[in-house]
């Protein structure tokens, strides 16, 4: 029979001691209901006012495989994956050895101790702490369909105690969980009190502790996807073309909820239109067929959907047609890892479709940012006229994140860009469809049926004039392809600017990041700083990249180029968009499918820097990747 | 097709419409079809009926896929805004256009390639759909633009211009929209004006998925051996260099036959159409015995013509999804942004 | 009415006068017969001995449009597009102003003068040759279409007479011709010579001869769609699924016709399959299928087709099974310039589908090469399992070229990579099919079908083990990533090497070049080198790039990066794959749909040398493209 | 399912078909689907069907999309290659590999997103084509893999667990299989091995193309409200937390009826299903009769299970393409390259 926390062993690691800062990893079966049990645990804390980063594991299937639930809980505010399990609290015989070997020495096991385990499961360095979930459970209720459910608010319960998770707090949290629901208020606070109670009894609290804190301040929790479907909503899509597809299926699904709560009349009529597509290509061929006819739309997908949609993302580039597109990436290649995370679909998403394409890309580091950049995204691409994607990730999109309240303007006008009106057309002012009149390479467009005789004009795939006729002369498509390029450029000078996080001192070394990364980076940051490692950080927003981002590379001697894929593909673009000299391009990748921590970043980062300059991750004279 | 050629004087005499509109006004760009070609037949029916019904030419919008068949928008209709788009992907185009704009009337053009082949999943789910459309393909049995090989519409046994048999069953567009759920089915011949004029009106005024087959002949590739006609240096000679070096205008095919009549066809390759023109008191309103009725007369190697079903309740996408009556498109931030008050009561609940 | 050769005034410049040095282009509408008799006016040349490079210029429609055909007679040898007109052929009223702009000072203009034109219908600066093809046709036929069909093989016989084309040859050549059709070869000599008699009648000989030679050799007159399709014969290929697009098209039919005379039994059985898919998507998923289970397949398209497979390209790259697909090339973005020429698939080819991917491609210079590489590519991709790409372009694929004729070494035996027998598996040799037991990166794979109890395996687009059980473990994942890049070194030392072609003198000036742009290129090195520009050259035949590549730039201050296309796609690769310094690649590039030239080629590179070092088309600084 | 689990010992009183193999011998990997998923039945009923007709394993090929449906091939037949290709596209990839070796037998696992939604256009040429393989649909109406959304054979008017209600028409892949022309088809309900199993071993055997529609109920998903059952604290914390949070283990529905029969099978959400199974007397060789015959029975709201249609004298794709009767794959150098001296030919040809 292992020890339990009130006895311990001289020879083992002191217990892990700390406040308000510490990891807790669950390890569940999916569909087993530990799901919203897990969310309720992360939830109470958030609600003593501690931040809390939670994420999801779980697997590409329905029921019966194993799922975790990683709890980050910083005093200080960190929101990335810090890298470690301080308590462990495997639940599933499947993955125990795992589970267990994760645990830091001097850390925490919490186990169902309903039937005993050979000592050879448990380890010497860590503590093992015993709760009998089960015998409980299948003593407090006689339905096994309850024993199973129960259950796992039970161990919440026990954890309360031994973490110090205000049980107040946790009550409020059932009864707004379960208002619609009073039957099931009561029975959860039970079966809460019943794992609390019993642990009061027989176990101490462990050194890992939780005190009221007020660093959460009024920040929100929230998913990526909704967070974009509300920026979607706010950013006047109408239409909502999709294909299911983890892990941006719930970006749909939370669109469809806002509308019908937000667009929807009294008479229950709609001021949107959602469509569940046959598959990506009806839904991207929706969205531009929306688009040319002056609808704000879009469709989310992930990596697979790209591909498919290829295609009509050249159709969008080349005749000019809004369309945005969210892409929650996901491990990739082909069908790849569903339900893992990776930043792998930059270099696709820039230059996707055949022949000489760009793309333009919103880089959005939270959910935060999805609002702002979900409802930005239709106005840039109105104005520019071509596709803007919003490139999520799975750890963006599907995780609940700590950010600040959204924030909305409401003087704050839809940008709809050049369209030509009837009006403007009766004035009898020049309409020609590609036509650079402003000289920023975007034309005017306009809306089908605005007027019975003027601006009326045929789209096409196909190399065109000015004025929208059909040509083969090679010196109106090389016109047409120059014009592209120009408003490429313009779009630089529109899209999100870098955001810069300056080094406490000066330094020649710089690092460039984005997305996901972002939490973890800052961690590191400060970890490095700590460490006597100054840093100039940047993080890049968009695609292309503004003048800054050049500027502070060649502000730098070297720069760490962070990614969650293996090709290095920011480095790439900006080596092909930029002209920067890859010798000065240091790779830092990481892309398992887990979301990227601050500990491997610091590691890196910091061999990095002691490591000699000019020995590089990248070798510095041509030649191949090492 | 010369009329397209004529300069658009409005001479007095030519005939108006209730808008005070003439056939020219309905007309496009040249023509850069073969001459004689049954698409353009079809062109002249779709002014025909724009023209009859007294469209606004801007009202309407026109949009195809790839394809001879799909150039065609640019061939009419100059003042309404037209979208030749992907191959194969017209009905996903036009389900969005008309998600954004419902006040328009939607024309979508494609060929048998692009409807059958490559396109065959986007024409069945926009049906099931229920867009408010008029689908129209131009139905030659070949692939015109690249050069005449089979479409999924050839028929088993059917020989190429190279001379390869067809060894896939061939795909009844007609059966299969009945099938999905298509409330307006129709087919015809495009040198049947008689017979298409009306049906196209008929689609464009029916509220709901509106799908015709319009049979229409290639000159260039529907242009093989078996052909009856007698030596032809013509013939002879691009057997001779094996490309098709020479291709001849020829007067487009017409063909004129009254109500449950058969009317055998003859292509310009001497190759032969047995349409049957439905009977007047054929009850259009019945869609398995249409079914029923399609199958039997295609066991008897003839191709039924004329309006096969029609459910005059119709819905479209739009009743189904419940859109508000005014076009999305013509929405603004009023009316989209739900603001900051509604943004708070967000924030609040996510806490 | 305009003057003829007979007549010249004092004030134009005097006639050009060249031997077997010239340029001819002749302007018609297509759809009228004119393709078989410039063709023969082509051939006729050649059979004299006389390089000859002929270019037919076609539009996207099928009757009634302009077409033109360019004829480069070359002494030397030289087989690209030299630029400028020296004898225009205007039979296209549509066309004909832009056709007499073209002519060169001194050039020569040769029309039918049935119908009196205004003068100001010409050049004074030019010299016209007028001869009433109408005229003597409707003389001559009565039936119309026969007037039509026959005007044309009529001016190639007046041509005959002006330039010295020695009519026993083209009587030779209609012999060939028509010989399935006897009556055609009397109807067309009597033609030629009407066309020949009315011209020695009135005309003298112009500036601009032929005489016989010997620079053709041996040489074969072939597409490189038909050589690229023979090469799959050749190589093995026995399932082919394509779908029509234009400038693939001829690449599957000849393929079929070759299947047809050297693959069917007597019985009438095949060794081969060939279907027509009903997209691309299809067409390339039985490749992949077939692939799978053991047949060498292949599939040819152009850039929409690549857009479209994109989802099964990545599913091949990770799955790990071999694909050949022929790409060739036309005016991009989306449905763009079907009928033109580009270079502008790099990109997206090397890394086709979401998520980290790197795909091989094999760069044919003319249709010699297609034939070898669309043999080599069987044996590649088989040996790499993973999709090879043969990159093609129209100019390449749908012209016809003067090559060597092609090679085979019958001793040369089908490479089948590594596949696991029966019998092996029957002795208990270790089969992991993602274990990388060579230490190669390279997997063993088996056929369907093998053994009744070993070697089946489960093959899946998610992640897996090295034994191909199903995993979502991040380090079996990576594992294989990692495996997948040391393949793709692999092929590096595989695929064709670089060809270089030193400067007389030494130099710090390089150039790259690739596919249809070599013959133009070459002849632009020589006139360059006249001028005193002496550049070290090597034309890159495949991706990924050899050591070799990498080593040339490495020895050279300044690359010229030569392409056809509009973002420098190569110059991407290179900066991607080898960590080049972009300051170090100067882009060459020439997209606008029509066959880059060799005095374009001269110019652009010409005046790069004269310019200041420092001073780069491409700036070196960090910053965009300007 | 429980067999799934078992250890592979081969106990001596298993019994043995004609090639000595035990169904152990034709199962797989422990499935990782949802207890009491109608799919991992219908895999049960694979295994039947191929231990009946005693197979070997290695001799026959598991291809499929992606979907729940489409991991099953990874739970039965360990012995037999498995590809889980990519989504929708199993018929593409299953018609190459028949072409690469027409030796072996296809099993083509689909789910009804896989082929009535982005699979449509495959599944239509696929059959057209007249591809030799037993094309099987584990038919549930939801998308599962991805959470309950709609199929594209949803009928018109359900709804989904999230309350939303289908507004398309369903598509029945059954009548567009005939429609396609294939020659062998079938539907029938997971839980009912009586007449699955025979219609699974019909399709193996049949020479040509072989579609079978399968019912298979979807415990997770379609368990949506209209549920017949009483309080149920599971349920009420799903809907409470709006989301899948528990997913009990059901056990798998059958059904055994007798033909002629209309059996009515309510599903795990209490939704009802009324299967017709077709009359002893039915004649399955009338192709025009079945398709009508299923479209009044579906006006009546049955659907109609059994062998539907067959065509004893079918042909498939090789025969259409006079392949040679050795597959293609085991082709060698000598067979497949024309050699030097027909080069020299080719070469002489092209001067
Ligand atoms: C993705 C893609 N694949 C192939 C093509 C080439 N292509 C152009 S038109 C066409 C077929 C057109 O056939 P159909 O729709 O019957 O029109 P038709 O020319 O016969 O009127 C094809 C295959 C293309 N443009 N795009
Ligand atoms: C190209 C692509 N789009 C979307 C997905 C996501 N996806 C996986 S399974 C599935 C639907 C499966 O439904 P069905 O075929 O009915 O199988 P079931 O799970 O119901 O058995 C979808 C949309 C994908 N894997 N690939
Ligand atoms: S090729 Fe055929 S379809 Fe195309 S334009 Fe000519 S006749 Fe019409
Ligand atoms: S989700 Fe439905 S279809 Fe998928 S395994 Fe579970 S029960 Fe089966
Ligand atoms: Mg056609
Ligand atoms: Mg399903």
């Amino acid at each position: 029979m292992p020890d339990t926390i009130t006895e311990i062993s001289g020879a083992k690691p002191a217990p892990l001691t700390a406040v308000n800062d510490f990891v807790v990893k669950f390890a569940n079966v999916n569909g087993s209901g530990s799901a919203s049990a897990n969310g309720l645990f992360a939830k109470s804390i958030i609600r003593m006012g501690v931040a809390v980063a939670a994420r999801n594991i779980f697997p590409s299937n329905i029921q019966g495989l194993p799922t975790w639930y990683e709890v980050r809980v910083s005093g200080q505010g960190y929101l990335g994956r810090r890298g470690g399990v301080d308590l462990a609290v495997p639940l599933n015989p499947q993955t125990w050895d795992d589970d267990v070997k994760e645990i830091v020495p001097g850390g925490y096991l919490f186990y169902d101790s309903t039937k005993p385990l050979p000592a050879s499961k448990f380890r010497d360095d860590i503590h093992v702490i015993g709760v009998p979930l089960t015998q409980l459970c299948n003593d407090a209720y006689k339905i096994p369909r309850e024993r199973q459910l129960f259950k796992n608010i039970t161990y919440v319960g026990a954890l309360s105690h031994l973490i110090g998770i205000d049980p107040a707090v946790m009550e409020t949290l059932l009864k707004e969980e379960f208002a619609s629901k009073p039957k099931l208020i009561g029975a959860n606070l039970n079966a809460f009190n019943m794992g609390r109670d019993w642990a009061a009894k027989h176990l101490m609290p462990i050194g890992l502790q939780l005190k009221h804190s007020d660093v959460v301040g009024n920040r929100i929790f929230v998913e990526g996807n909704a967070a974009a479907a509300l920026g979607a909503v706010y950013g006047g899509a109408t239409v909502c073309a999709w294909y299911p597809i983890t892990p941006s299926t719930s970006l749909a699904e939370a669109f469809t909820g806002y509308c019908e709560d937000l667009r929807t009349d009294a008479d229950g009529t709609k001021r949107y239109a959602i469509v569940q597509g046959e598959d990506e290509i009806a839904s991207i061929g929706i969205v531009v067929g929306a688009g040319w006819n002056g609808a704000r739309a879009f469709t989310c997908t992930s990596g697979p959907g790209i591909s498919l949609m290829n295609e009509f993302i050249g159709l969008s580039y080349f005749a000019e047609i809004p369309a945005v597109i969210f892409d929650v990436q996901r491990g990739g290649p082909s069908t790849g890892m569903p339900t893992r995370t990776q930043q792998s679909d930059l270099l696709l998403a820039a230059y996707a479709s055949h022949g000489d394409t760009k793309h333009v890309m919103l880089l959005p580091c939270d959910p935060g940012e999805c609002f702002e950049f979900g409802a930005l995204a239709f106005d840039l691409s109105d104005r520019l006229q071509t596709t803007v994607f919003v490139m999520l990730d799975l750890d963006i999109g599907m995780q609940e994140w700590l950010v600040e309240p959204f924030k909305w303007d409401d003087k704050r006008q839809l940008d709809r860009g050049k369209v030509m009106t009837a009006e403007q057309l009766e004035a009898g002012a020049f309409f020609g469809r590609y036509t650079d009149v402003d000289k920023d390479g975007i034309p005017y467009r306009t809306y089908p049926g605005t007027h019975p005789t003027k601006g009326a004009f045929f789209t096409r795939g196909t190399s065109r004039n000015r004025m929208a006729g059909y040509s083969e002369k090679g010196i109106d498509y090389q016109d047409n392809m120059e014009r592209l390029l120009a408003k490429f450029k313009t779009a630089a000078t529109i899209v999100p600017k870098a955001v810069q996080r300056p080094a406490k001192q000066k330094t020649r070394m710089g690092a460039l990041y984005f997305g996901s990364t972002t939490p973890a980076m800052h961690e590191a940051l400060d970890h490095l700083e700590a460490q006597g490692h100054h840093i100039d950080a940047m993080r890049v927003r968009a695609f292309p990249f503004g003048q800054e981002v050049y500027d502070f590379i060649a502000a730098h001697d070297e720069i760490c180029v962070v990614e969650q894929n293996r090709d290095a593909q920011l480095r790439s673009l900006l080596m092909i968009e930029g002209n920067i000299d890859p010798a000065r391009l240091t790779s830092i990748l990481h892309y398992d499918g887990t979301p990227i921590t601050a500990r491997f970043l610091a590691d890196a980062i910091g061999n990095r820097m002691q490591a000699q300059k000019g020995v590089r991750q990248v070798g510095k004279k041509p030649g191949p990747n090492p | 097709m010369t009329y397209i050629l004529k300069p658009k004087l409005h001479h007095p005499s030519l005939p108006k419409n209730d808008l005070g509109l003439t056939r020219r006004d309905y007309e496009g760009k040249v023509s850069t079809l073969c001459a004689g070609c049954g698409h353009d037949s079809i062109s002249a029916a779709i002014i025909a009926a724009c023209f009859d019904l007294a469209i606004e030419p801007h009202r309407l919008a026109k949009i195809s896929g790839i394809g001879c068949s799909s150039k065609t928008p640019d061939y009419f209709l100059s003042q309404s805004h037209g979208f030749n788009s992907v191959h194969g992907r017209m009905p996903s185009v036009l389900t969005g256009a008309n998600l954004a704009n419902r006040d328009l009337i939607y024309l979508g053009v494609s060929g048998d390639g692009d409807s059958a082949s490559i396109g065959l999943g986007q024409f069945a789910h926009s049906i099931r759909r229920g867009v408010n459309m008029s689908y129209i393909v131009e139905n030659n049995g070949v692939y015109g633009l690249t050069k005449g090989q089979f479409s999924a519409t050839s028929d088993k046994g059917s020989k190429s211009k190279k001379g390869v048999e067809n060894t896939e069953s061939g795909i009844d567009l007609v059966a299969l929209a009945l099938q999905l759920g298509a409330t307006y089915v129709g087919r015809s011949f495009s040198g049947d004006k008689e017979q298409l004029v009306p049906l196209i009106k008929g689609a464009i005024s029916h509220h709901g998925p509106a799908f015709i087959d319009v049979l229409s002949p290639c000159v260039a590739f529907n242009n093989h051996a078996g052909s009856t006609k007698s030596f032809d240096y013509v013939r002879e000679h691009n057997d001779a260099v094996n490309r098709l070096d020479v291709i001849l205008g020829r007067t487009p095919i017409t063909a004129t036959y009254a109500p449950g009549e058969v009317r055998e066809v003859t292509q310009h390759d001497g190759s032969v159409l047995r349409l049957r023109k439905i009977h007047e008191d054929y009850d259009p309103t019945n869609k398995i015995a249409a079914a029923n009725y399609l199958q039997e007369r295609h066991a008897e190697g003839e191709i039924v013509t004329g309006l096969l079903y029609v459910d005059p309740n119709a819905t479209d996408l739009h009743d189904r999804l419940e859109t508000t009556a005014r076009p999305l498109n013509h929405l603004g931030t009023a009316e989209l942004t739900p603001g900051a008050a509604a943004l708070a009561k967000i924030n609040a609940s996510l806490r």
